[in-house]
């Protein structure tokens, strides 16, 4: 085992103690906390950098496991792992967490809490690592919670304001439902294979030996036991990654600091649950099932397998269709993001792990790209997010406008160029041969029709038209940070300083040319991911067609957006959506992202408020009731007692006493004070003793 | 039965009589010593040199100084040495005289043992050796047992700020 | 009589005569040397039983004297120093006026 | 030859012994061993009374005792034909038994320790197998004459004498057996007799003399700092300081019982130097295999006037200390040291032999004795002393 192999907790270790040193530091001491924080994180990178090019070298799974509980005869471990899953995933997540770090620097600067920022931000990056290093599924649930934390600390960043307050809490409530799930199936998943290492030579519960214990069994009929703990840990990935129906604390997140939308609900945390899914997709795979016993398997076993894809298919349709109708430019990235996490379920579903994990890199990259783009803007325009007030950015702001267009083109798939398009089309030709059902595919592609569209309908409002940001005009009431940010001339929009458009530019890179990792014609991530050469696939029938369609769709969308919003250019703040004019009702509908909050509200808020009323109402009547009659008895009882006692007992008890004083002060008589006296009596005793013990001896 | 047994156990009993009746606390503290000497005399006649000469160092050296100490902390010119002995003394001396019945004829009682085979010899080697084996743990508590008697005597013995005010 | 019996018998001597000192003589230092001598007549008897024991190649007897001397010495140390104390908390040594100690 | 040089009194003994009949001889043999004890250590106390003035005259840049007989080689004499001859006063109010017992006892203890001292290849009165003991249970007995002396003669300079100088030796009695014990440790061995035994054998020239180690340095450091404090000699002379309290506890002495004290004084002295040359300085062997032809008793007459010049000359160049500072020398660092000394012996006796081994100790030596310096260092503030019991 590799050096890097044994000391991989460092990565993870090293922003969290930055993080703890930082929580020390007093609130002003900006520059060491940011440094503390960068400087680990990079060091991080450069680790894990170290542990690719091992992965690279060795594949398969390398790992390092250790006692934590001993009870009784079986131990709980944990440990960590290196395989080239884990490599892409802390390279990614290192990476783009330090640009982000950079970002930030000088996105906070104006803000007070500066310190407790990075703190947080370390936190986070600590907690991810280990949810990506982890190779015990008690270690990854673990380092998941501390991300949920950091993302409920992140998001609720300006308590004071509170919409941000309720977001936080909507957002670790609702992941807090997932990770229920989670929890059970790792319970039930330790109580089938008790252990929850993924892979420990054969004994892991990845491996032949976990997966061979449970299946078989069926849990209720129709799904077996192996089938129920996936869909229950694919609850807790759902949470985490906004899939629908958990998906509705997404877009409130974006109450947090934009580079911690960036981060957390763009790039990393938000991936997590596409990680999970492809950690465990032994789990859930038929295939490998099939590898491990030879016998054909029961369909109920892929049942997972097909939730993961429906879900995600929906998810892909539904946030796409919602961003068309948005006007907040974080809310609009918030649901193409969800929609994008769609599409990773969608190809891991049909087409594996390598698939979605593809998508999952790169819309990391482009993302990233995307949300601090936004940020900038927003920066630039003092704290406006409303995509309306804003317009002809692209004179004030070139490196923005560049940088966004290709994060724009990469997202909505811009055929042959940016990443996007490849990973994409991966997936959409994944699920174009998938053996089930072809309503995924369609899905998809009308999913990724409206993706292109709607990032141009943004493009067009934010960066073309005229400039209809009202001077000092009335600054967004969701951005507390703009009193900070204000200073800097309302009014007229400016570009950001470089530390924070250097990331841009970098990420911008990234989100071009990553995707020539995994063409068709040289799919050299998958063939990494996988472990095995995958020939090019390039003769495959029904490729071409796909990438022809998926190109044709991007084109089309971007065309359509062009048309409707880029040919005639929006003017005023309060110009009614060409949309809106054209169908009320559904762009209500879709504005309102389906109502599916106010269903929420309607439903389980209500009925948890009725419940909560009923169980009041019963501890204070009836349950109060019975106490307040018993603790009466009671009283009753104690004062038949005192009256007994002081006129029947006290009176023997007094005489009593008398007497034994009496008795005490005779012998305290005896009792001279003089330590001589009583070593006089203690040698008269001792004689009487001697005496008797030797007249027993004599007789 | 030998000459030096009557001499030292006259020595022994004179001094320790003598420290017993003696008015001046001091002289019965010198005729203490004379007797401790005597113990250790009596020691090394029966071939115990190691305790013998542990006696002499902890009580001749260390015990009586200490008691001697003490006297002249306590020891006010300026009272009278008048009535040594308590009232009711008589109580304690036939008590005395009891116990020393007692014992003596419980072991004039006892059948005549024979005497030790080999003459008795244990080198300081094979104490130490057997402080350091068999005994190690007895050894421990009573060096815990002295390390806590020196700071006890020492908190007992410390003069505090309120005494000196009074 | 044997020496063995010779060697008890002084030792129950000096236990007599430092028992009477302890229970008559009223200074309290007195008294505590009268505990150490009979604590001496206990060491005695130690060294004489393991002299004329049977087996005297072993070092029981020599271990009791040597532990019952380090108690003894302990015991003395605390000993003074609660009568030092007792002396500045009431003027004086003598026990029948320290009679503090009464029921 | 070199062999009956070296055992010329053994065999003068034997030859002597032959003459008497055997029920009488144990007691002759003792005597025999006693008497040359008894002559040959006063002597070497008259001989060091002129060194010292001599050497302190010299070091006081003034002429020594110069009178009697050439350049004062008779002082001695003189001195004491004069105690001899004074009149013997003793207080009025003296307890004069003590007041008499005491002298005598301090010099019958000193000479005591004299028996277990090998001053020559076999040449030692008792072979006592816990001798280093037996040493040290004597030397305690000193305290109890000094406390007599102090205490019989109704003085409060020699009561304050008195108190100091059993106080100073309680003190330092304690870092004195200390600094003896990592001896006993490596010799495995409380016979003096055998000590020297181990300490006599040479490699390649060199004998094995324990100062020849670290903690063998160290501890005769400690253990003559002490045996100086033990026999009250300047920089410790609190007891007898001149200028503060006359003569201590034997200033109400005179005449022959002042010389008996003074007596007392310095064969207690040259029997702790015996004892260091003893334990640390290989007795009576000799300081170069080669030089062992030389009568191994010279050798150890020689290295005892060395120390005495030692002694002579840190009394000439040292000043007194205070009370306060003894006391805390005492504890704070003699004490500490001697502990630490014994741990590091114990490693040496653990460790393979080699330059390592020493390179350890020594560090392990050096490094708490600076700290231990640095710590004494620091000032304390002086305040009033309240003694809790003077009222």
């Amino acid at each position: 085992m590799t050096w890097i192999v044994r000391n991989l907790w460092l990565i993870p270790a090293l922003p969290m103690l930055a993080a703890g040193i930082s929580a020390l530091l007093p609130q002003r001491s900006r520059r060491p906390a940011a440094g503390l924080a960068i400087s680990s994180m990079g060091i991080s990178f450069l680790l894990a950098l170290c542990a690719f090019a091992n992965a690279l070298h060795t594949p398969g799974h390398q790992f390092f496991n250790f006692n934590w509980l001993q009870f009784g005869d079986q131990s709980l471990q944990l440990g960590w792992l290196l395989d080239p899953l884990t490599a892409v995933m802390l390279v990614m997540v290192t990476f783009v967490g330090l640009l982000i770090f950079i970002y930030s620097t000088g996105y906070m600067e104006h803000d007070e809490n500066f310190t407790r920022f990075f703190c947080f931000l370390g936190l986070f990056a600590g907690g991810m690592l280990g949810v990506v290093i982890a190779n015990s599924l008690l270690l990854l649930f673990m380092c998941w919670e501390i991300v949920g934390l950091t993302s409920y600390l992140l998001i609720g960043f300006w308590y004071q304001t509170p919409s941000a307050a309720a977001a936080a809490k909507k957002a670790f409530i609702t992941t807090r439902i997932g990770d229920l799930g989670f929890l059970i199936g790792m319970v039930w998943l330790y109580a089938q294979t008790h252990t929850l290492l993924f892979y420990n030579n054969g004994g892991g519960s990845l491996e032949q030996m976990g997966i061979v214990s449970i299946v078989g069994q069926t849990a209720i009929p129709g799904i077996s036991v192996l089938a129920a703990i996936g869909i229950l840990i694919f609850c807790g990935a759902a949470g985490k990654s906004g899939q629908v129906p958990l998906h509705v604390w997404l877009p409130d997140a974006m109450e947090g600091p934009t580079p911690v939308s960036a981060l957390i609900h763009a790039a990393t945390m938000v991936a997590a649950g596409v990680f999970l899914m492809a950690r465990v997709y032994p789990l859930i795979n038929y295939r490998v099932i099939e590898d491990y016993i030879g016998i054909g398997t029961p369909p109920a076993v892929y049942t997972p397998l097909q939730v993961v894809t429906w879900v995600g298919a929906i998810t892909a349709l539904f946030g796409a269709t919602v961003a068309v109708a948005q006007w907040d430019i974080k809310r609009i990235l918030a649901y193409s993001t969800v929609s994008q996490l769609g599409y990773m379920m969608l190809g891991l579903g049909v087409g594996g792990p390598a698939v979605g994990m593809f998508h999952l890199i790169t819309h990391a990259f482009f993302k990233a790209l995307l949300f601090l783009g936004a940020g900038s803007v927003i920066h630039g325009c003092s704290g406006e997010q409303d995509i309306r007030r804003m317009g002809g950015l692209r004179k004030y702001m070139p490196i923005t406008f560049a940088t966004y267009g290709i994060g724009m083109l990469a997202l909505s798939g811009f055929p042959l160029v940016v990443s996007g398009f490849w990973s994409k089309d991966a997936i959409l030709h994944a699920a174009h041969n998938w053996s089930v059902s072809q309503a995924p595919f369609y899905m998809a592609t009308l999913g990724a029709l409206l993706t292109a569209f709607y990032m141009t309908r943004q493009v067009c409002y934010v960066f073309f038209g005229s400039l209809r940001l009202p001077s000092h005009g009335p600054v967004s009431h969701d951005e507390p940070h703009s009193e900070d940010t204000r200073h800097h001339g309302a009014g007229h929009p400016h570009e950001s300083p470089a530390v924070m458009t250097a990331p841009l530019a970098i990420l911008a890179f990234f989100a071009i040319t990553l995707g020539f990792l995994g063409t068709p014609a040289w799919p050299w991530f998958q063939s990494f991911l996988e472990g095995r050469a995958i020939e090019p696939t390039t003769h495959e029938p029904g490729l071409a067609a796909v990438m022809v369609t998926s190109s044709i769709i991007a084109l089309l969308g971007i065309a359509l957006g062009w048309l409707l919003y880029g040919r005639r250019p929006v003017t005023t703040c309060d110009a009614i959506d060409v949309l809106d004019r054209a169908q009320p009702q559904t762009f209500r509908f879709l504005h309102n992202a389906y109502y599916i909050d106010a269903l929420y509200a309607a439903t389980f808020i209500r009925l948890t408020r009725w419940l909560a009323h009923l169980s009041n109402f019963f501890d204070r009547f009836i349950f109060n009731g019975v106490v307040q009659l018993v603790s009466f008895g009671v009283l009753a009882l104690a004062w038949l007692d005192s009256f007994f006692d002081n006129y029947i007992v006290n009176f023997g008890f007094d005489t009593g006493w008398r007497s034994i004083s009496l008795s005490g002060r005779a012998l305290a008589a005896l009792q001279n004070g003089r330590a001589q006296a009583y070593l006089r009596y203690i040698g008269l005793a001792l004689v009487a003793l001697v005496i008797f013990l030797l007249w027993g001896v004599a007789r | 039965m030998t000459l030096t047994f009557l001499i030292i156990a006259f020595l022994i009993v004179a001094g320790t009589a003598a420290a017993m009746g003696f008015r001046n606390p001091i002289h019965c503290v010198l005729a203490l010593t004379v007797s401790f000497a005597g113990i250790a005399a009596l020691y090394l006649e029966l071939g115990a040199q190691f305790v013998g000469f542990t006696q002499i160092m902890v009580y001749v050296g260390a015990v009586a100084i200490l008691a001697v100490f003490a006297i002249m902390m306590t020891h006010r010119p300026g009272d009278p040495e008048t009535r040594i002995f308590s009232r009711n003394a008589f109580v304690g001396v036939f008590t005395a005289a009891a116990v020393f019945a007692v014992i003596g004829w419980a072991i004039l009682k006892q059948p005549a043992t024979s005497a030790a085979t080999q003459p008795a010899s244990v080198s300081v080697q094979q104490i130490g050796a057997s402080l350091m084996h068999d005994y190690v743990l007895p050894l421990e508590i009573v060096g815990l047992l002295l390390t806590a008697a020196l700071i006890g005597a020492v908190v007992i013995a410390m003069d505090r700020k309120e005494d000196n005010a009074k | 009589m044997t020496p063995l019996q010779a060697c008890l018998l002084l030792s129950a001597l000096l236990f007599a005569i430092g028992l009477a000192g302890a229970l008559t003589r009223r200074n309290a230092i007195l008294v505590l040397i009268g505990i150490e001598l009979m604590l001496n007549a206990a060491n005695i008897n130690f060294i004489a039983f393991w002299h004329y024991g049977p087996q005297p190649s072993q070092t029981t007897g020599i271990m009791f004297a040597i532990f019952s001397i380090g108690v003894a010495a302990a015991e003395a140390a605390v000993g003074l120093a609660i009568i030092l104390a007792a002396y500045r908390h009431s003027r004086t040594t003598d026990l029948d006026k320290m009679n503090s100690l009464k029921g | 030859m070199i062999q009956t040089l070296d055992q010329v009194f053994v065999i003068a003994k034997h030859w002597l012994m032959g003459y008497v009949p055997s029920p009488l001889q144990p007691l002759t043999s003792a005597v025999l061993s006693i008497i040359p004890i008894l002559i040959a250590f006063p002597l070497l106390f008259a001989i060091t009374t002129w060194l010292e003035r001599k050497g302190l005259g010299r070091i006081q840049n003034r002429l020594g005792p110069n009178r009697a007989g050439f350049n004062g080689l008779m002082q001695p004499i003189a001195d004491a034909i004069k105690s001899l001859t004074k009149e013997d006063v003793v207080p009025l109010t003296a307890d004069h038994i003590v007041h008499f017992l005491a002298p005598l006892l301090l010099v019958v203890a000193a000479f005591l320790a004299y028996s277990v001292l090998p001053v020559g290849r076999n040449m030692v009165l008792a072979n006592l197998n816990s001798g280093v003991l037996f040493f040290f249970a004597v030397g305690s007995v000193v305290e109890l004459a000094v406390f007599m002396a102090g205490w019989s003669s109704r003085s409060k300079y020699s009561l304050l004498g008195a108190m100091r100088a059993i106080a100073q030796m309680i003190s330092y009695e304690v870092p004195l057996v200390l600094a003896s014990v990592v001896v006993i440790m490596q010799a495995g061995s409380l016979s003096t007799v055998e000590i020297v035994e181990q300490q006599a054998q040479y490699t390649h020239g060199l004998p094995h003399w324990y100062i020849f180690t670290p903690w063998g340095i160290l501890g005769f450091i400690l253990f003559m700092i002490a045996a100086t404090a033990e026999s009250n000699r300047s920089p410790f002379d609190l007891p007898e300081g001149e200028s503060e309290i006359i003569a201590g506890y034997y200033i109400e002495y005179s005449g022959f019982k002042f010389a008996l004290f003074f007596l007392g004084e310095y064969l207690g002295m040259f029997a702790t130097s015996g004892i260091a040359i003893t334990l640390f300085l290989g007795g009576w062997s000799a300081p170069l295999a080669a030089l062992t032809v030389v009568p191994s008793w010279i050798w150890f007459f020689a290295k005892l006037l060395a120390l005495i010049f030692a002694f002579i000359w840190i009394r000439g160049t040292l000043p007194r200390l205070r009370m306060d500072q003894l006391m805390n020398f005492a504890w704070e660092f003699i004490l500490p040291m001697a502990l630490i000394n014994m741990f590091v012996a114990g490693v040496w006796r653990f460790m393979a032999p080699g330059i390592v081994r020493w390179l350890v100790c020594a560090a392990l030596v050096l490094a708490p004795c600076v700290v231990l310096a640095a710590l004494l260092k620091r000032k304390k503030k002086l305040q009033l002393r309240t003694y809790s019991f003077a009222e």
